[in-house]
């Protein structure tokens, strides 16, 4: 359970259940949360067979200037209807037309409880295609003839999927830089933030060599000069940039890698709570010991004077 | 501006001459003369000839002889710089033999009475944190760089010179037990 | 040497103890009561008598009048009262003494001829207390110059009329506590020829100024012991009126302080306090030195008692400490904390045999010589 | 035990030892009041010369002795960002509980990092060595807890990195 999954589980589980092959159809209306205040609403708003599933993101506009509307008709096609009332997207599954297979039913499970990272993958998949043209030009001029849009790199990608986070994605010849911006409340998470982070940086000296670069800093990388609406708050947030590589971007690896990226800031606030939760459980042991230490400076008053239920003081008389 | 004094707080023992909190500490040291810093200074002079004439143990003798009791903060100071100068002069072996020879000359008792004020004043200097706010934590402007605010690579600093006088202190203790250190506590003569 | 004899009575800090002369009664003040204890008639150790209620915060003295065997107490509630047996089923009569004070009461003794006793105060005053007959109650006069801090303790000399006190001023002094009408007048004596009240016959600042927590007449009066919080005690001889004192005899011990001392005769105190045992010096006008402790020459006779598996585990658990392992919670010496009272075991013989301590950590101990 | 901090302990000890000979005190100033000397300071003959016991610029304790009271407080080692936080974590977690603790003062001396403060009261209820003991224990403990703390988040830290980054490789 270290990494987190990229699929909504309980979209997961619901279809599962009612794609099994002796399920009897049940109405279903389920409200759904996920990472990243993502809604999801699971419903049959018309007959117990039509299953709808809904999403809210809060940077929809955003993802669909990045062509999410053409990925999620990629991944999603015949299923697409009018997006609910209140929400951003919508398909339906339908459970008297399933696809005869097994698999493939299984295929439509994984597919549906994937919605929320496929919205979310349209500027990834937008900045790794930017970056495969980029790396063809480039490779016509010399590092110093290169026009000056191949040099630089494409345009910043932005989305702003949390209240005061965002992430930024940018393409260029030879690499695609994504940078997260995350908040710290708390001094604690800070520091802690920092401790992880340092070991992201050091992971690639240590056997890891082949993953991306990490880099982290608190104030925003060259990269987002010119970005509206970067908080000047300075120690709050930090900026996490990962410099993905060429070998990050082949076709292959493209969506794992868009996937596993997704997951970076609820996985890295994740472990900085969970520590926390574990040094404060250890805080109370401790001053549960201190205590015990603190106890054994009585003497042993109890045993030569006795309380009755009353609380009078009665002694052993001699 | 009469209307602005907030007659509950104010403190009225302080305002008392015959209130004890107005006891006057000075009338506790009748027999501390004055001693001007230059005097302090000419007795460190000596002092230090002393060391550089290979005779620690003298020097050591002549400082607690004449600790300034009668000095200015500045004298004190002084004269704790040569007294600690001349306990780092002295090697770990030696440190018994010279205090059971200082203990047991005349007056040898309030001697390393003398010596222990020393040892605690020592250990209580450079601690500029205390009276200052360097120990707050701001949020750090380098933020991820490295730490700042808090001077925390010197944290070992200064850790020579006190684990020799918790050396002195360790065998001065052993000779003359805790009554030295009750009464560099209730000494009024301080140094 | 005959071990001590140990009477643990309670788990309750003991300020201050007193026995009668027939050594049958002894006083105790616990919290805010005075508690009397009686010997048990099986010779060994002493039974809760009686209780002396009146006080309202805790209790700091308490003295029982060697012959009238009248019991004199005083309080941080700034009140003394003097209690006597009415004779009836042993019941006690308490008068309360006008002390006329602000502050605490802090410490009381009687006057050898036990017509009036002092009280000492954090009000910078000592009270000194006598009974008027024609208005049938205790009145006091004040001692109050030249005292500038608490009163710690208050000491008779034997001739009955000059007083020392020690102070958290760090000062221990001689007073004339003469009551015109009710005192005899005084031979002269190194300490002054004519003595009104409050005349002020020695004043004596501690060397290192910590405050002085306990004084004493030597038997014959011509000398002047006072212990302080710098674990000194300090010797004083005087040498005749209004003059500088003949000699004074520092002894810095290597100890923690002592609270309390006695004279055990002309060249012998004893002292006890912080370090929980009782100690000795001796010495004269030429010096004075500490010589060893009671404890150590009682030679500790140690009887380890057989523990319970039950007690062991629970020692394991509450203790931290492993099943054979000594026990580190006991401290080697017969009391287990802070000596408050070093007195002298009442007899018929005049010299000094046996003296009591009683501590915080409510023992009572009367060790043989 | 490292080699420095050995003496440091045993002088601490000694210290507090004598520091740690209490009487019971009434107020001068207030009648029929008893409150700790340290603390109401209205009576400067009844207060002691503070003595500081120093390992080095950032370990030490401070002993402010009276006569009724003792205030002991103490400055933990800290050598980085990491151990400043979980040293601030940790003992405002233990004054969050200063009830429980009976001789802990709810905040610490300006300068230091904990303070007890043990009145004449404390030092009769309980064994003035085992108060002593109490301290001394304390402040290894805190030390060893500190920096095993530190040591997980740091093994954490990079169990994490890596196990994320690893898909990647």
């Amino acid at each position: 359970m270290l990494l987190l999954d990229y699929q909504n589980v309980l979209i997961e589980s619901i279809l599962r259940d009612r794609l099994a092959p002796d399920a009897a159809p049940t109405s279903i209306d389920q409200i759904a949360s996920d990472f990243d205040n993502v809604t999801f609403h699971i419903s049959t708003p018309q007959a117990k067979t039509k299953i709808l599933v809904s999403i809210a993101v809060k940077c929809w506009k955003e993802l669909v200037s990045y062509g999410a509307q053409a990925v999620l008709e990629r991944e999603y096609g015949p299923y697409i209807v009018q997006p609910e009332q209140g929400y951003d997207f919508s398909v339906e599954v339908d459970l008297e037309n399933l696809p005869a297979s097994p698999e493939e039913r299984e295929d439509l499970v994984r597919r549906v409880s994937l919605l929320k990272r496929n919205a979310m993958a349209a500027p990834f998949e937008q900045a790794f295609d930017e970056f495969a043209s980029l790396q063809e030009q480039a490779a016509q001029y010399s590092s110093e003839a290169a026009p000056q849009g191949v040099r630089e790199g494409g345009a910043v990608r932005a989305i702003h999927y949390r209240e005061e986070e965002a992430i930024f994605i940018k393409a260029s010849h030879d690499r695609v830089t994504v940078i997260f911006s995350t908040i710290f409340r708390e001094e604690t998470d800070r520091i802690y933030g920092k401790i992880f982070l340092q070991e992201f940086v050091d992971a690639r000296k240590r056997g890891v060599q082949n993953a991306p670069q990490v880099l982290f800093r608190d104030d925003p990388p060259l990269e987002l000069q010119g970005q509206p609406g970067l908080s000047a708050k300075k120690g709050e947030v930090g900026y996490i940039t990962f410099v993905l590589f060429p070998r990050h971007l082949t076709a292959q690896r493209r969506e794992e890698v868009i996937s596993h990226i997704q997951t970076f800031r609820d996985y890295f606030h994740y472990h900085i709570k969970a520590s926390k939760a574990y040094i404060h459980s250890r805080m109370r042991r401790r001053t549960a010991d201190f205590l015990q230490v603190l106890r054994r400076a009585r003497p042993e008053a109890e045993e030569k004077e006795r309380k009755t239920a009353s609380g009078r003081t009665f002694r052993v008389q001699g | 501006m009469a209307t602005n004094i907030n007659w509950r707080t104010i403190n009225i023992d302080a305002l008392d001459p015959d209130s004890s909190t107005n006891f006057d500490l000075t009338t506790l040291t009748p027999a501390v003369q004055p001693i001007s810093t230059a005097e302090v200074q000419t007795l460190s002079g000596q002092i230090r000839t002393l060391v550089r004439g290979g005779n620690a143990e003298g020097a050591l003798m002549g400082a607690l002889e004449n600790a300034p009791y009668g000095a200015d903060d500045q004298g004190k100071a002084l004269h704790l710089g040569v007294v600690t100068e001349v306990l780092g002069q002295i090697r770990q072996a030696e440190m018994t033999p010279i205090l059971q020879r200082i203990y047991q000359s005349d007056n040898g008792s309030e001697l390393c009475d003398t010596l222990m004020k020393y040892l605690y004043k020592g250990m209580g200097q450079g601690h500029p944190a205390t009276n200052s706010t360097s120990r707050n934590m701001t949020p750090q402007s380098t933020g991820f760089t490295q730490a700042g605010g808090r001077n925390f690579g010197g944290g070992e600093g200064g850790g020579q010179a006190m684990s020799v006088l918790l050396s002195w202190h360790e065998k001065l203790v052993e000779m003359v037990g805790p009554g030295s250190i009750v009464r560099v506590m209730s000494d009024r003569r301080t140094v | 040497m005959a071990p001590p004899e140990v009477h643990h009575l309670f788990h309750a800090p003991i300020a201050d103890h007193s026995f009668s002369s027939d050594r049958e009664t002894l006083a105790v003040a616990r919290e805010n009561i005075v508690e009397i204890w009686s010997k048990s008639n099986d010779a060994k150790g002493f039974r809760h008598l009686d209780e002396l209620r009146g006080h309202d915060k805790t209790v700091t003295g308490v003295d029982i009048a060697p012959r009238s065997g009248r019991i004199v107490t005083c309080s941080q509630d700034r009140n003394a009262y003097v209690w006597e047996p009415t004779g009836e089923n042993g019941a006690w009569k308490p008068t309360l003494v006008l002390l006329r004070i602000n502050r605490a009461a802090t410490c009381v003794r009687w006057s050898p001829s036990e017509t009036k006793f002092a009280v000492g105060s954090g009000a910078r005053t000592i009270a000194v207390c006598y009974f008027e007959e024609e208005n049938d109650w205790w009145v006091s006069k004040h001692l109050k110059k030249p005292l500038r801090s608490t009163v710690t303790s208050v000491a008779w000399h034997p001739n009955g009329v000059l007083l020392a006190a020690g102070s958290t001023d760090g000062h221990a002094r001689v007073f004339s506590a003469f009551i015109k009408g009710s005192d005899a007048r005084p031979e002269p004596s190194a300490w002054g020829e004519r003595l009104p009240f409050n005349t002020v016959c020695g004043e004596y600042l501690n060397p290192t100024a910590g405050w002085v927590h306990d004084v004493a007449f030597s038997p014959s009066g011509n000398a002047l012991a006072f212990c302080a919080h710098d674990s000194s005690v300090t010797v004083v001889y005087p040498s005749a009126p209004e003059q500088p004192p003949r000699a004074v005899v520092s002894v810095a011990a290597h100890l923690l302080p002592f609270t309390s001392l006695l004279w055990s005769s002309e060249t012998e105190l004893l002292a006890a306090g912080y370090d929980c045992g009782v100690y000795r010096f001796a010495g004269d006008e030429s010096g004075w030195r500490l010589t060893g402790g009671l404890e150590a020459e009682a030679g500790r006779g140690g009887e380890r008692k057989e523990e319970s598996a039950l007690n062991m585990f629970r020692s394991m658990d509450l203790k931290g400490r492993g099943a054979g392992s000594a026990d580190d919670t006991k401290l080697s010496t017969v009391h287990q904390n802070t000596i408050n009272s070093l007195r002298v075991f009442p007899s018929s013989q005049e010299a000094v045999s046996q003296v009591t301590t009683a501590g915080v950590d409510g023992r009572v101990v009367v060790w043989t010589l | 035990m490292s080699q420095s901090l050995r003496p440091y302990l045993a002088c601490v000890r000694q210290t507090l030892t004598a520091a740690l000979s209490l009487s019971d005190f009434a107020s001068q100033t207030s009648e029929r009041h008893n409150v700790p000397e340290i603390e109401a300071a209205s009576s400067p003959e009844v207060l002691l010369n503070p003595l500081t016991v120093s390992r080095n610029q950032e370990e030490r304790v401070l002993v402010e002795p009276s006569i009724n009271s003792v205030r002991v407080s103490i400055r933990i080692k800290q050598a980085d960002e990491i151990e400043h936080i979980l040293v601030h974590k940790f003992t405002r977690f233990l004054t969050q509980r200063a009830e429980a603790f009976f001789i802990l003062r709810r905040k610490p001396v300006p300068g230091y990092d904990i303070s007890f403060l043990i009145t004449n009261f404390h030092t009769e209820d309980m064994l003035k060595h085992k108060l002593v003991d109490f301290i001394i224990q304390f402040m290894e403990e805190v030390d060893k807890e500190i920096s095993e703390m530190k040591l997980f988040l740091n093994a954490r830290a990079r169990f994490v990195a890596e196990s994320f980054l690893t898909p990647f490789d």
